[in-house]
């Protein structure tokens, strides 16, 4: 006991000597602390970099820049500080991290982690403490009932069954006026992701009258995916479906180009919308489909876009990217409506009202939006635009994809 | 006697003390409480096998993840205890299994076999789930507090210490010892070396088994990925062995600065810390040749010397 | 030699590849005799040792020790048995003190004495082997001879009734081999049967009672010392024959 | 057709593997170094491509003659620097092989934590050479060809190098028996240290010649050290053709599982073989008897 409190003791001396913690006055803060776990090594690192690390940056950046958030309670502007640690993609880590961002850092709001997995893993520990979660790179068929269970936690992504019906609809229109056969090809990753998509595909597309013909998993880390390519291209399906992860993605793509296969309708998961995927194939995105998605012709997209790009020096990717900060957007909406850091308030704010976002107005409908972004998009002509659902300034679906070019 | 009294004493001691951080604690304390004595269980019961018989195992998540796993699959069906001894008798009969099949392997064979067995477990769990049950990732939610946690990990953290402590003075302890120093005349002087292996390894490989099962209430989902990481095999090694492998103590002597030197560099240096924490790594392995219990060794064997010179 | 030998060998063989290392071996071992295993390098001796106290399988013949079969069991299962062994090279275990060496085949030989009850029996085996006091030191500590005192004391903590010394008095200097024929003939006289493999003539016609020659994998004759090492063929054997 | 197809893609697949594995074989085998920062190796070196591909317009192919070298003497130095003092003060074999997973365990997290850095965590990939090479009839990336292509002749090359040359001989001595290799005049410590740098070099062409077909990040090296371990004591440790084969039997299998059972079995398959191989040749396919 001596010896283990005193090694705490000294953790926490240790931790709070490091993190040079800002003095918390009562009365006026001198700053609103914001804390993030994220995965900045470790395999989710890939995704956290580029769908969420960036985004925190870049909002904390505007914010501070006008001043900081403001504070109606004390009637000024208050900077944020931020306080950020490295879960090494790790749940147990994660778990720790957020504890200690709440109980020793006393942080004022917490950012999310990246994944689905991490998302639950820290999940108890938010509702614990009263943190909203505003989770946006998590596609959960439980969203709905994780809402309910912890209803400071809210569910961007939405369920995998919003991405797969869309996909169903889109293709069951394409069997009717016969531009494409009714044979579906579809391969999947074996982790949460791949599983949960293909599994509502296997109830959503025979539904819509499609047959799938191929239907597979792969483990993570296959290095080699040209036998899937092979009996895909086999199969004789004129649509080819991967819930892909994004090297799998590039990889898909690359061997079906190196193979010939140029299937009607080409649809791949995670990395299309990722500055690498038009980077390394140029043309031949034309065509591709995938999830997320971008409205042409919209201000608050291609500023957006155009501020990333300033700040980081690449586009943000398709899906995730603008969904996150358009959450941002609403959590700093929130707050400033609230006029202080009370959490409570803010969370019910972010459950009832209404927000001004670069994806447009958002109001949440059981902790989830609802039609508020692209759910699947198609590069065309070197853009990655939406496709559905329907909502104001959808794209046709192109169809068949062309053949690629050498 | 005396002495081995006055060990067991003190250890007691500590441990009713122990029991009571959860109501000083705060959130971050219990929950680095957690991580250490998780570490605990997991290096003390790795060098259980590997201190004396020097097998080098990264077979260590291959069990935690099977206790994980037991409890995402039956933790909201059956009670608690039934779901610890339902893990229990997993990881037992599959080190029993693997304990039989890799005896013939020596050195970095059995190495390198026993992290590709942790991955072929966490492979086939994969494409169960996905062929047969059709979910990847399944949803813990157990009530279990994260105070029950600890203290189910201190008893834990008890009983593989006792365990251990009794094996060191029994006649498999001294079995192992011999085993360790050379399996040849072990055999010959009428040692089942295959059966006092298995047995150490498959009761090893229990207290993981249960770690494990212990631990996944505190995610709330769990997947093939988080359950069967090797990172967790690669930790657990280099904590035993920083601190020392060929003391029962040893490998506490590891977790403990180790995790709390993680939590520093990931704290403060969130963005350096892989190359902090790999200088570090390096610089132990040149300063402290022989793991932090050989420098107390040294201390404690200077100590004597100059008390009675 | 009268009634059931203790150890009886019966057509013992074993092939390495291509090569016959033992060729159809048989001989026996009495209660309390003194049995030399002789022969050239290379013809075979350890390879039966190791056949009989089961480190190397056997691929014919028979091995009985008091009228039970041992061949094919492991190793363990032979020395719980009651046959005990030296190494032709010394072998202690290094990381234990010469005391814990001695406990470790007092807890799991025939004997399977543990904890405080073995504590006078070791401090006996150490003092019987000339090793007394020396209880606490590591092997690492002792004279080549003191460590090959040991790893008799270990095997002999295993309660056999037979003993395997693999030239165990070699490589020691006069008036160590005097001390260590002295503690051989006092086994004897306590009863003890060993089988022993050496080179050093004056052990073997200070101590054996008989002895088995072997060349090439083969017997080539047995009897008295004096009879076997007058056989033509053993002369023929250890001079070498141009016309062999 | 099916049939050559899958086995065409599985000798690609597996000379990617074994391409992999052959600098593992050098410093682990030779030297002795349980180097488990070898993964980190290939991504630096797919990295370096990458940037001299995209920056300086440098064909990767071109490049293999810059990186190379660089990769000899960084590993020199790394073997010289950091590793001599190890070597030096074990006694035991089981000693240096401890202190050298601990060491290069730690030199895994900072040559990770230099790439992330120094490039982030975000996934690279450029395309090169990504076209198709047409093979009776089976369709192959001609990348992925050079992978296999590249597997061979050096592996072939390194075996003849050490069967039939001086310098081979005295690498095979110090291999087999480092102390005995330095009784008869071999300089050991000079051998080891060009072994290492050696197979660190090897190790710098499988990442070139991988980084123009897979898509990376700064943290996936560890999946190609636990690849390469794996084929190394599938084939058996220090055996160049043990290595070649083991790398192609892996590649097979995947293949084949994925062609005609399921692709979602291929890794436990692999795994499984491996494990399969170990447990009737506990010395691996080529491996010598224990010591």
């Amino acid at each position: 006991m001596q010896r283990m409190s005193g090694l705490i003791r000294a953790a926490s001396v240790a931790a709070c000597l490091a993190l040079a913690a800002g003095t918390a006055s009562a009365q006026e803060p001198k700053s609103i602390k914001i804390g993030y776990a994220i995965s900045k090594t470790g395999p989710n690192a890939g995704g956290a970099n580029i769908t969420q690390i960036p985004n925190y940056q870049m909002w904390v950046k505007e914010v501070n820049d006008k001043g900081g958030l403001m504070l109606k309670s004390i009637g000024k502007r208050v900077p944020i500080e931020v306080i950020e640690y490295d879960d090494r993609s790790n749940s147990e880590e994660a778990v720790r991290a957020v504890e200690r961002l709440v109980t020793q850092d006393k942080v004022d709001l917490l950012f999310p982690p990246w994944g689905t997995g991490l998302n639950l893993a820290v999940g108890p520990v938010f509702n614990k403490y009263g943190y909203p979660q505003l989770a946006f790179s998590a596609v959960t068929d439980r969203a709905p009932e994780l809402a309910k269970r912890w209803p400071n936690s809210f569910w961007f992504l939405g369920t995998s069954q919003m991405y797969v019906g869309a996909l169903a609809d889109l293709l069951a229109k394409q069997q009717k006026v016969g531009k494409i056969n009714a044979n579906v090809a579809m391969i999947s990753i074996a982790d949460g992701f791949g599983i949960d998509l293909s599994k509502a595909a296997r109830e959503a597309l025979p539904k819509a009258g499609m047959k799938l013909v191929y239907d597979k998993s792969y483990p993570i880390g296959t290095q080699d995916l040209s036998p899937l390519i092979a009996e895909a291209q086999r199969s004789g399906a004129d649509t080819f479906v991967a819930f892909s992860y994004p090297p799998d993605t590039v990889a898909l793509t690359d061997q079906a180009k190196v193979a010939s296969f140029s299937p009607k309708v080409m649809f791949l998961g995670v990395g299309v919308g990722f500055p690498l995927y038009p980077g390394k194939f140029g043309a031949n995105t034309e065509g591709v489909m995938s999830l997320g998605g971008l409205s042409k012709d919209n201000a608050g997209t291609a500023e957006y876009r155009k501020k990333h790009n300033a700040m980081h020096g690449r586009d943000p990717d398709y899906w995730g990217s603008q969904v996150g900060y358009a959450s941002l957007q609403m959590l700093q909406q929130a707050v400033e409506r609230v006029g202080k850091i009370d959490r409570p308030a803010i969370i019910k704010e972010l459950q009832t009202g209404t927000f001004d976002t670069v994806l447009g107005k958002i109001k949440l409908e059981g902790n989830m939006p609802k039609d508020a972004f692209w759910v699947l998009g198609q590069w065309q002509n070197g853009f990655y635009t939406g496709v559905a659902p329907q909502r104001p300034g959808v794209a046709e679906l192109i169809v068949p994809k062309p053949a690629w070019k050498p | 006697m005396r002495r081995g009294a006055v060990i067991v004493a003190i250890a007691a001691l500590a441990l009713g003390l122990l029991a009571f951080v959860p109501w000083i604690a705060d959130g971050y304390q219990l929950s680095l409480a957690i991580g250490i004595l998780n570490y605990a269980v997991l290096a003390t019961a790795w060098t259980l096998f590997s201190g004396p018989t020097r097998y080098v195992s990264l077979a260590t998540v291959a069990f935690f993840g099977i206790g994980a796993y037991t409890v995402a699959v039956l933790g909201e069906v059956l009670a608690w205890p039934v779901v610890l001894l339902i893990a229990l008798g997993t990881g037992s009969v599959v080190a029993l299994v693997v304990g039989f099949a890799t005896l013939r392997l020596s050195g970095v064979y059995f190495v390198i076999f026993t992290f590709g067995l942790a991955e072929l477990i966490r492979q086939v769990v994969t494409w169960f789930e996905v062929n047969v049950t059709r979910t990847l990732g399944r949803y813990v939610f157990v009530d279990i507090s994260q105070e029950q946690i600890y203290w189910q990990l201190l008893g834990l953290t008890a009983l593989v210490f006792g365990a251990g402590y009794a094996i060191r003075r029994s006649r498999l302890g001294l079995a192992l010892r011999v085993i360790g120093d050379d399996e040849v005349v072990a055999r010959h002087l009428g040692i089942g070396t295959t059966a006092a292996k298995v047995a150490l390894f498959t009761f090893s490989a229990g207290f993981m088994t249960l770690c494990g099962a212990i631990m996944a209430p505190r995610w709330t989902y769990i997947d093939p990925a988080i359950a069967f990481n090797p990172v967790v095999s690669f930790q657990v090694l280099i904590m035993a062995l920083l601190g020392g492998a060929h003391r029962l103590y040893g490998p506490l002597l590891g977790v403990i600065p180790l995790t709390l030197l993680f939590e520093f560099l990931l704290a403060r240096f969130p963005n350096h810390f892989s190359i902090l924490i790999g200088l570090a790594f390096m610089a132990i392995v040149y300063a402290i040749p022989r793991g932090i219990t050989g420098l107390v060794e040294q201390a404690s064997a200077r100590l004597r010397r100059g008390a009675a010179p | 030699m009268s009634g059931a030998a203790l150890l009886q060998v019966d057509g013992l063989t074993r092939r390495f590849g291509g090569l016959v290392a033992v060729d159809g071996v048989s001989f026996a071992v009495g209660e309390g005799e003194i049995l030399g295993l002789l022969g050239p390098n290379g013809s075979g001796k350890t390879t039966v040792l190791n056949l009989i106290s089961g480190a190397l399988r056997h691929d014919a013949g028979q091995v009985a020790l008091a009228g039970e079969a041992i061949h094919g069991l492991p190793p363990h299962r032979v020395a719980r048995r009651g046959i005990a062994r030296t190494f032709q090279l010394v072998r202690p275990l290094g990381s234990l003190t010469c005391r814990e060496n001695v406990a470790a085949a007092l807890a799991f030989g025939r004997r399977r004495v543990f904890g405080t009850g073995a504590a006078a029996e070791i401090e006996a085996l150490l003092d019987r082997v000339g090793l007394g006091g020396r209880g606490d030191a590591l092997p690492e500590a002792l004279t080549y001879i003191d460590q090959k005192r040991l790893e008799l004391a270990r095997a002999l903590a295993l309660g056999p009734r037979l003993l395997l010394l693999d030239e165990w008095l070699a490589g020691l200097n006069p008036t160590e081999l005097r001390q260590g024929i002295e503690l051989v003939a006092a086994l004897r006289a306590q009863g003890m049967a060993i089988l022993m493999v050496e080179h050093v003539m004056d052990a073997i016609r200070s101590l054996c009672d008989r002895c088995v020659v072997m060349n090439a994998g083969r017997v080539i004759a047995q009897g008295t010392v004096e009879a076997a090492l007058a056989d033509p063929e053993v002369v023929r054997a250890y001079l070498g024959d141009d016309d062999a | 057709m099916i049939l050559l197809e899958a086995t065409l893609a599985g000798l690609v697949l597996g000379g990617m593997y074994a391409l992999v594995a052959l600098g593992l074989n050098l410093q682990y085998g030779v030297a002795r170094i349980m180097n488990l920062a070898y993964g980190e190796g290939v991504i630096v070196a797919a990295f370096a491509a990458w940037w001299l591909y995209t920056a300086g317009g440098i064909n990767p192919i071109f490049g293999l003659a810059l990186i190379l070298p660089a990769a000899f003497a960084v590993n020199w130095l790394i073997y010289r620097l950091a590793l001599t003092p190890l070597v030096r003060r074990a006694k035991l074999r089981e000693q240096l092989e401890v202190d050298s997973i601990l060491a290069t365990f730690g030199l895994l997290f900072v040559v990770q934590g230099l790439m992330l850095v120094a490039f982030g965590g975000a996934y690279y990939s450029y395309g090169f050479l990504s076209v198709p090479v047409v093979i009776a009839d089976v369709t192959i990336a001609a990348n992925r060809l050079l992978a296999l292509g590249f597997a061979l002749v050096l592996g072939l090359a390194l075996y003849l190098a050490l069967t039939r040359t001086r310098i081979g001989t005295a690498v095979r001595a110090v291999a087999v028996d480092p102390v005995a290799a330095g009784l008869v005049a071999i300089d050991v410590r000079q051998v080891a240290a060009a072994s290492f740098a050696l197979g660190g070099a090897l190790v710098a062409a499988g990442g070139v010649l991988v980084s123009m077909f897979l898509t990376f990040n700064a943290n996936i090296g560890v999946v190609f050290t636990m690849k390469a371990l794996i084929v190394v004591i599938m084939g058996g440790v220090g055996n160049l053709l043990g290595c070649l084969v083991a790398g192609l039997i892996l590649g097979l299998t995947e293949t084949f599982v994925a062609t005609w059972v399921d692709p979602g079995l291929t890794l436990a398959a692999t795994y499984a073989i491996f494990l399969a191989i170990l447990l009737v040749r506990p010395q691996g396919l080529f491996g010598r008897a224990a010591r």
